[in-house]
């Protein structure tokens, strides 16, 4: 289950569709991101680049490697790109596990991994223009905790 | 052989790809990355700090000392802003 | 926004109405927790013990703390009790922040809080009978890594 | 004064709640609990390993040695189990 799209879609909607049928599972964690606007420096939107074809391959086997080392009874990623305004939501990671720790690790395990090797670029709109949002250092050391190989989808 | 360039290194470059007949000598995707570079300096300026870009061989993220045998499309990517 | 019910709810319409209306949050993280039932010992039901005056207060409590710890932009829970059968929702944890790492910390630390101090207590129904699920000293180690106060709610 | 009983405690014990005139030299909760122990054998059989129970008074979850002045409601309470 991954979908990559410029469509608007209804976390809640996704959520539903995703936990259903699925008696063996105990937990399920749901990240939403947003676009995310503050008083101090409002944006008017944020722009996402796309490669889909790589980021299809790619997160497909960032999802092959979450469901192998956590256990997981299943796990599915949507990301928009396009032009988004202040409150929609971007993107949805979804994990179903037996167990809590499971299905919030296998959560974690595919944002930071998202955060870095999924092949999006955010720029921001704002009064004065468009400009791209740089990487953050922060980004590749959350990475680090789960062993930081660079490409677990190069195999 | 199509090579990709998105986001800033797409801006900077003033276009989204390339069509390109490498020599056949090239053994790594880094070796054509040094091609690329030696025969486009907006591109080699661009690529001053190498380290920061990720490869993808047929839209597949792979490592640079990957072979190029096989390379249909190769895109470079900037550091990755998405989730 | 805490509930205690014995009503079913729908994960997916609670995720949605509670990220509305926040533009200043880019994260949020729901947890949703199932009745598993497992092929090799199935159960027929769980049925959930509470003490409702006490489980608002201490889970209004938890949500306090988790709030001003990991500066949550919201926060709700709602957790049902009475029988439920497997594959129904048995409670929620929802979290709204400007960035993920603390959507997911303040999520994690609701879950691990309302695990041990919140009042409810489960019993499963199988073909044998009705018995008491046992306490988890993992649930006790997982609190620990908060710092472990043993009650966050009793000043 | 009301004291309730959950879970498996109230089950051994046959009943959730029983109202009580504790006398008035009981400092703290611990002493409740002791008292209460005192005068109920399966109450006392019931917690022979009383680490394990938390207590609360007026639905508030306290320590043990919380004063019991102003105590309307206190509950014994098993290891919980929900989430």
């Amino acid at each position: 289950m991954i979908t990559i799209t410029k469509d608007p879609f209804d976390p809640g909607a996704l959520l539903t569709a995703f936990q259903a049928g699925h008696p063996h599972a105990g937990a399920a964690v749901t990240f939403t991101g947003m676009v995310r606007s503050v008083p101090g420096r409002p944006i008017s939107a944020l722009i996402l680049e796309c490669y889909p074809e790589l980021a299809q391959n790619q997160i497909a086997a960032i999802r092959a490697a979450a469901i192998a080392r956590f256990s997981l009874i299943d796990a599915a990623i949507l990301h928009r790109y396009g032009r988004l305004v202040p409150g929609e939501p971007i993107m949805q990671v979804m994990t179903l596990a037996a167990h809590r720790q499971a299905a919030f690790d296998g959560a974690q395990y595919l944002m930071d991994y998202l955060k870095t090797d999924a092949p999006f670029w955010k720029q921001e709109e704002t009064s004065e223009g468009v400009a791209w949002v740089e990487a953050k250092a922060a980004d590749d050391r959350a990475k680090e905790r789960w062993g930081g190989e660079d490409h677990p989808t190069s195999s | 052989m199509k090579i990709l360039y998105f986001a800033w290194l797409r801006e900077r470059l003033n276009r989204s790809s390339d069509d390109v007949s490498p020599p056949a000598d090239l053994a790594t995707l880094a070796d054509l990355v040094d091609w690329l570079r030696a025969n486009d300096e907006a591109l080699d300026f661009a690529m001053a700090n190498p380290a920061q870009f990720k490869l993808s061989k047929n839209a597949r993220l792979v490592p640079w000392d990957t072979p190029l045998a096989g390379a249909e499309t190769v895109a470079i990517l900037p550091p990755m802003t998405g989730g």
